[in-house]
């Protein structure tokens, strides 16, 4: 294992000193909990935004703290959700007296997680919702599975979110607009090397020379399908295909309900891609690919999008959800509409997404 | 009778477990997870041992097990076994000793928590699939006039059945269910960390002649 | 060899397409002779600035085409200088009357090929400043090399003069911005793995399971030192030294001697860092290290910063000249003054770098 | 007297070597540069071949060469041999075939290309040295009243003599230099291509029976 790290049983604390030095203007950082916090906190008058996950998928989640997008997130270790705690101390000190929304990518430890960390807040009285962003296109079904997996569409979720709670948008209302956000995206992803994590120092699966992984997860699941490598045409045809010609996803998802004081289990369908939409489109290193390759990809997802008579109106081609230094690529595309575009195109000052006054 | 000190001596034997078994719980993850399941519980249990408190109340034991996983496990596993050992704190709160009803009590509980928190069935390959024969067999031993000791040694080798019974299973839950068919054939790493838990305990009981 | 690519023998072409059709508001993409122009040129009314180099860099140079920064940027083939036809065909396509500045990297190849676009472009009357940054402090002398090579000091020049244009300095005052900042930045990097060419489709150079390479260079050029890998501070701290304690660089560059006509070859001395200074610092991803990793060297690079007295004013982290996807990371630090830090604020909007109005 | 014809076979039967030797060229590369020098130069004489013009004119072949280098080769190799064939083409303007003291004059001016777009010398393992001495064995060979071809195959000698005399060289311009001591040990890249160059001048001139 080659890796820029002093610690590998803890390389998630270097990594945040580093991240905390790096950018005052924007955030700070607390240990014992870990959490990243926004300069401004507590967001006084408004609601707060709290997003989390395992660590290695940079800039995932900390990359988003700052101005108009999150208010913290929680590092979990590697590839590991974090812990109730976490979030119940980043909540405490981001929570300006409006509540809380905490975007929970669809991962059965994210969702435990966050479930307990919203019952320990919930004693202390404060507001909570949590949503889950389960988009992955590659997940089939729910009934047999935990189903999908959340991807690319969290960091528009908490994109707009985030723009929503800096104008004002109360806790309920932020909550509709995420889940909303969700059942409009839709992503998938693919490998063509496995990363490492630190703690383990060795790849996470193996993969032949002439293969690759359709469908990967972002902590290096492996995918649906296991195939030969092909060229970057065929491999954007295959996942764009996959996103395009999804059809409605059915799933019961928790949701609080506010009457019962409980969580309840809510049937939610996804939208499905018309000719006419206008959406935003990721195109997402999973860490090792560079920024050329993916411009490739790029240029096959417009060609695609266009034939389907699908207009990509927004875009980000980078480093967005990672999984360590994995060679690969994953595309999301989320359906807008003028709330998610105002709110998508509202500044944001993070260290990974920086645009507007 | 398990005393507070057999309580002890079982968490520490599943700490020593969750050491030895890091490396090879997380080849079982890699499988057909994240690769992370042993670095979890090891970390999990290594914080367990720092939070074991000086204390007869085998409820409180059971919550500081509980309270260090939660906040050092993460992961699945983390809330999974938290609420596990909360469930099974608060079934038996004040209590300084445990009878063999109350080992059952403690192994129904932990059945209750797992189920709560993870609201899986037995057969989607999970830590459910060797923890419910365990509560199983301990339960029919104990019906069948067993003394402690040998309704624990039942319920670890029902417990080992079921953890090897889970390698035909699909996993249907977890991130192996994303595998589908391909989840086959390989045992589940929870399933696996969960019988090293019950044999502890039947270990603890036996070598400190619990009664 | 895995790629995301389709056509190892041209990825360039595939890649640009990718890249015109992602930013049509920012730049656009001309073929045969290749490059990358701004949306919109020419730069009327003020000076034009060019760039180029090999391909494989990216976001270099294509990346910083847009608005305050590059009017135009010239792509090679992977690792391989533009011809001067492509610099000729660019400048002539951005030349807004006001004469064009190149800001070229010190390799043998760049630098003959931007000479030679230079005369062409002189012989039809364009004026023409060429001003060679040359960075790279693991290069230690110029009389037995072809001299220090350009590295990080490039991005900030172009930002920097891309501002400068937009501010309306002169053709000679902007060139010799270039070369203030090109004296006042010094670079250096490593790399932990190769990177492989689509051409050749195998590594550029073998290394160990656990070793690495100091002072690599940007085309995968053996470095300085091959040594046993070290830990994330102790290469920051390898990187760092040779960057602040390295001493006054003399050498002699090619210049434009506008009186005699012909390009005069100048003594050129850089400057030396010292307690007080206030210097931009990048923490560059030679490709396949991911984001995380770079915050480990950011946090000790600080560290090593302030222990001497310099502070670190503004930063960039991230993927910014990178050598496909070779693992290993590169460090910049250039001195500012208040004149470089008011055009490195100023706004620019670029696929690249994007901030301000 | 080399004729246009002669001088269109070489470069047809140089554009041959480039293509037979990417792979080797650009594994020299890969030792004391970026592993490019091969490709380089295959795809500079394709493209060479598609602009050579039916041209009785020596010197307008020569610049059509030149021009097809410089746009398609990049790197170090495109402005040198670039800049080599243009001033070769501008010493032989007009000129429908060559002499021995025209082919002399075409090494001259190469030399004299190379060094005026480097600014390099002998002995910095470069291009140089196989190009100097082919010039001066053709030059010494010429005085002593050799014929052309004899003239050729001394100056193809001398080339391979001089691009194996790199081997132990330091570079100390072009990519190489940046390696040091280390650039030692390898045969340049460029002083390779070079040989290859004069050797097809040679073989062009014998085959074709150049008198
Ligand atoms: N819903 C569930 N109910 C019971 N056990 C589960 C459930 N989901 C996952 N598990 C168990 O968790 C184990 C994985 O734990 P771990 O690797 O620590 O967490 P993660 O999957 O988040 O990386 C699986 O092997 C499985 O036994
Ligand atoms: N200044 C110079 N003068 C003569 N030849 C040179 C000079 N610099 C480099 N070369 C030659 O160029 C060759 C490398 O060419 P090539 O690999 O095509 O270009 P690059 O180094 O830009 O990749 C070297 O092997 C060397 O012979
Ligand atoms: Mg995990
Ligand atoms: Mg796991
Ligand atoms: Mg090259
Ligand atoms: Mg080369």
């Amino acid at each position: 294992m080659k890796k820029l790290i002093n610690n590998a049983e803890d390389v998630t604390v270097e990594q945040l000193k580093g991240m905390a030095l790096a950018h005052p203007d924007m955030l700070e950082v607390r240990f014992d909990p870990n959490f990243v916090i926004a300069k401004g906190a507590p967001a006084k008058g408004r609601v707060a935004i709290i997003s989390g996950g395992g660590s290695g998928h940079e800039p995932l989640h900390g990359g988003y703290v700052g101005i108009g997008m999150l208010d913290a997130a929680c590092p979990g270790q590697v590839f590991t959700s974090p812990t109730p705690d976490q979030m119940y101390e980043a909540a405490k000190a981001v929570n300006g007296g409006k509540g809380v929304l905490q975007i929970v990518k669809n991962y059965t430890g994210d969702v435990m997680n966050f479930e307990m960390a919203a019952d320990m807040l919930r004693a202390d009285g404060i507001e909570v919702r949590n949503v889950i962003i389960d988009d992955d296109v590659a997940v089939k079904d729910s009934s047999y599975t935990a189903g999908r997996r959340g991807l690319g569409t969290t960091v528009i979720a908490e994109k707009v979110c985030g723009a929503a709670a800096a104008e004002g948008y109360d806790l309920d209302r932020n909550a509709a607009l995420c889940k909303k956000v969700n059942v409009k995206g839709k992503s998938m992803g693919m490998a063509l090397t496995s990363c490492i994590t630190p703690q383990n120092g060795t790849p996470t699966f193996d993969i032949g020379d002439d293969e690759m992984e359709i469908g990967i997860g972002i902590h290096g699941e492996p995918g649906a399908e296991r195939m030969k490598v092909k060229n970057a045409d065929k491999i954007t045809e295959i996942l764009t295909t996959h996103i395009l010609d999804d059809e409605a996803y059915t799933r019961k998802l928790a949701e609080w309900d506010v009457d019962k004081g409980e969580s309840v289990d809510v049937e939610v369908v996804d939208e499905t891609f018309q000719s006419g939409d206008k959406v935003i489109a990721i195109v997402n290193s999973m860490g090792g690919t560079p920024i050329s390759e993916l411009y490739t990809v790029y240029g096959k997802l417009h060609e695609l999008a266009e034939k389907k008579g699908i207009s990509i109106v927004r875009k980000l081609i980078g480093h967005y959800i990672t999984s360590i230094e994995m060679q690969g690529v994953s595309i999301t595309l989320v359906k807008t509409d003028d709330e998610i575009l105002r709110l998508y195109d509202a500044s944001v000052h993070t260290p990974a997404l920086n645009w507007g006054t | 009778m398990l005393t507070s000190e057999h309580i002890t001596t079982w968490i520490r034997k599943s700490a020593d477990e969750m050491r030895d078994n890091r490396g090879y719980l997380t080849e079982l993850d890699a499988a057909i997870g994240d690769a992370d399941h042993g670095n979890n519980m090891d970390r999990g249990y290594k914080a367990v041992l720092e939070k074991l408190p000086d204390d007869n109340d085998v409820g409180a034991i059971l919550k500081a097990v509980a309270m260090a996983l939660i906040s050092k496990v993460g992961g699945a596993a983390g809330p999974l076994y938290g609420t596990m050992f909360l469930q099974a704190a608060n079934a038996l709160k004040g209590k300084e000793a445990l009878s063999s009803e109350d080992v059952e009590l403690l192994l129904k509980s932990s059945v209750d928590g797992i189920v709560m928190r993870g609201k899986a069935h037995a057969g989607e390959k999970t830590i459910l699939d060797s923890l419910i024969p365990a509560h199983e067999a301990y339960k029919e031993a104990r019906a069948a006039g067993a003394e402690l000791i040998a309704c624990l040694d039942a319920a670890t080798h029902a417990a080992e059945e079921g953890m090897k019974a889970t390698i035909p299973m699909i996993a249907t839950k977890g991130r192996a269910s994303y595998l589908g068919e391909r989840s086959r054939d390989h045992q589940d790493p929870g399933a696996t960390s969960t019988y090293l838990i019950i044999k502890t305990l039947y270990e603890a009981a036996s070598e400190g002649d619990a009664t």
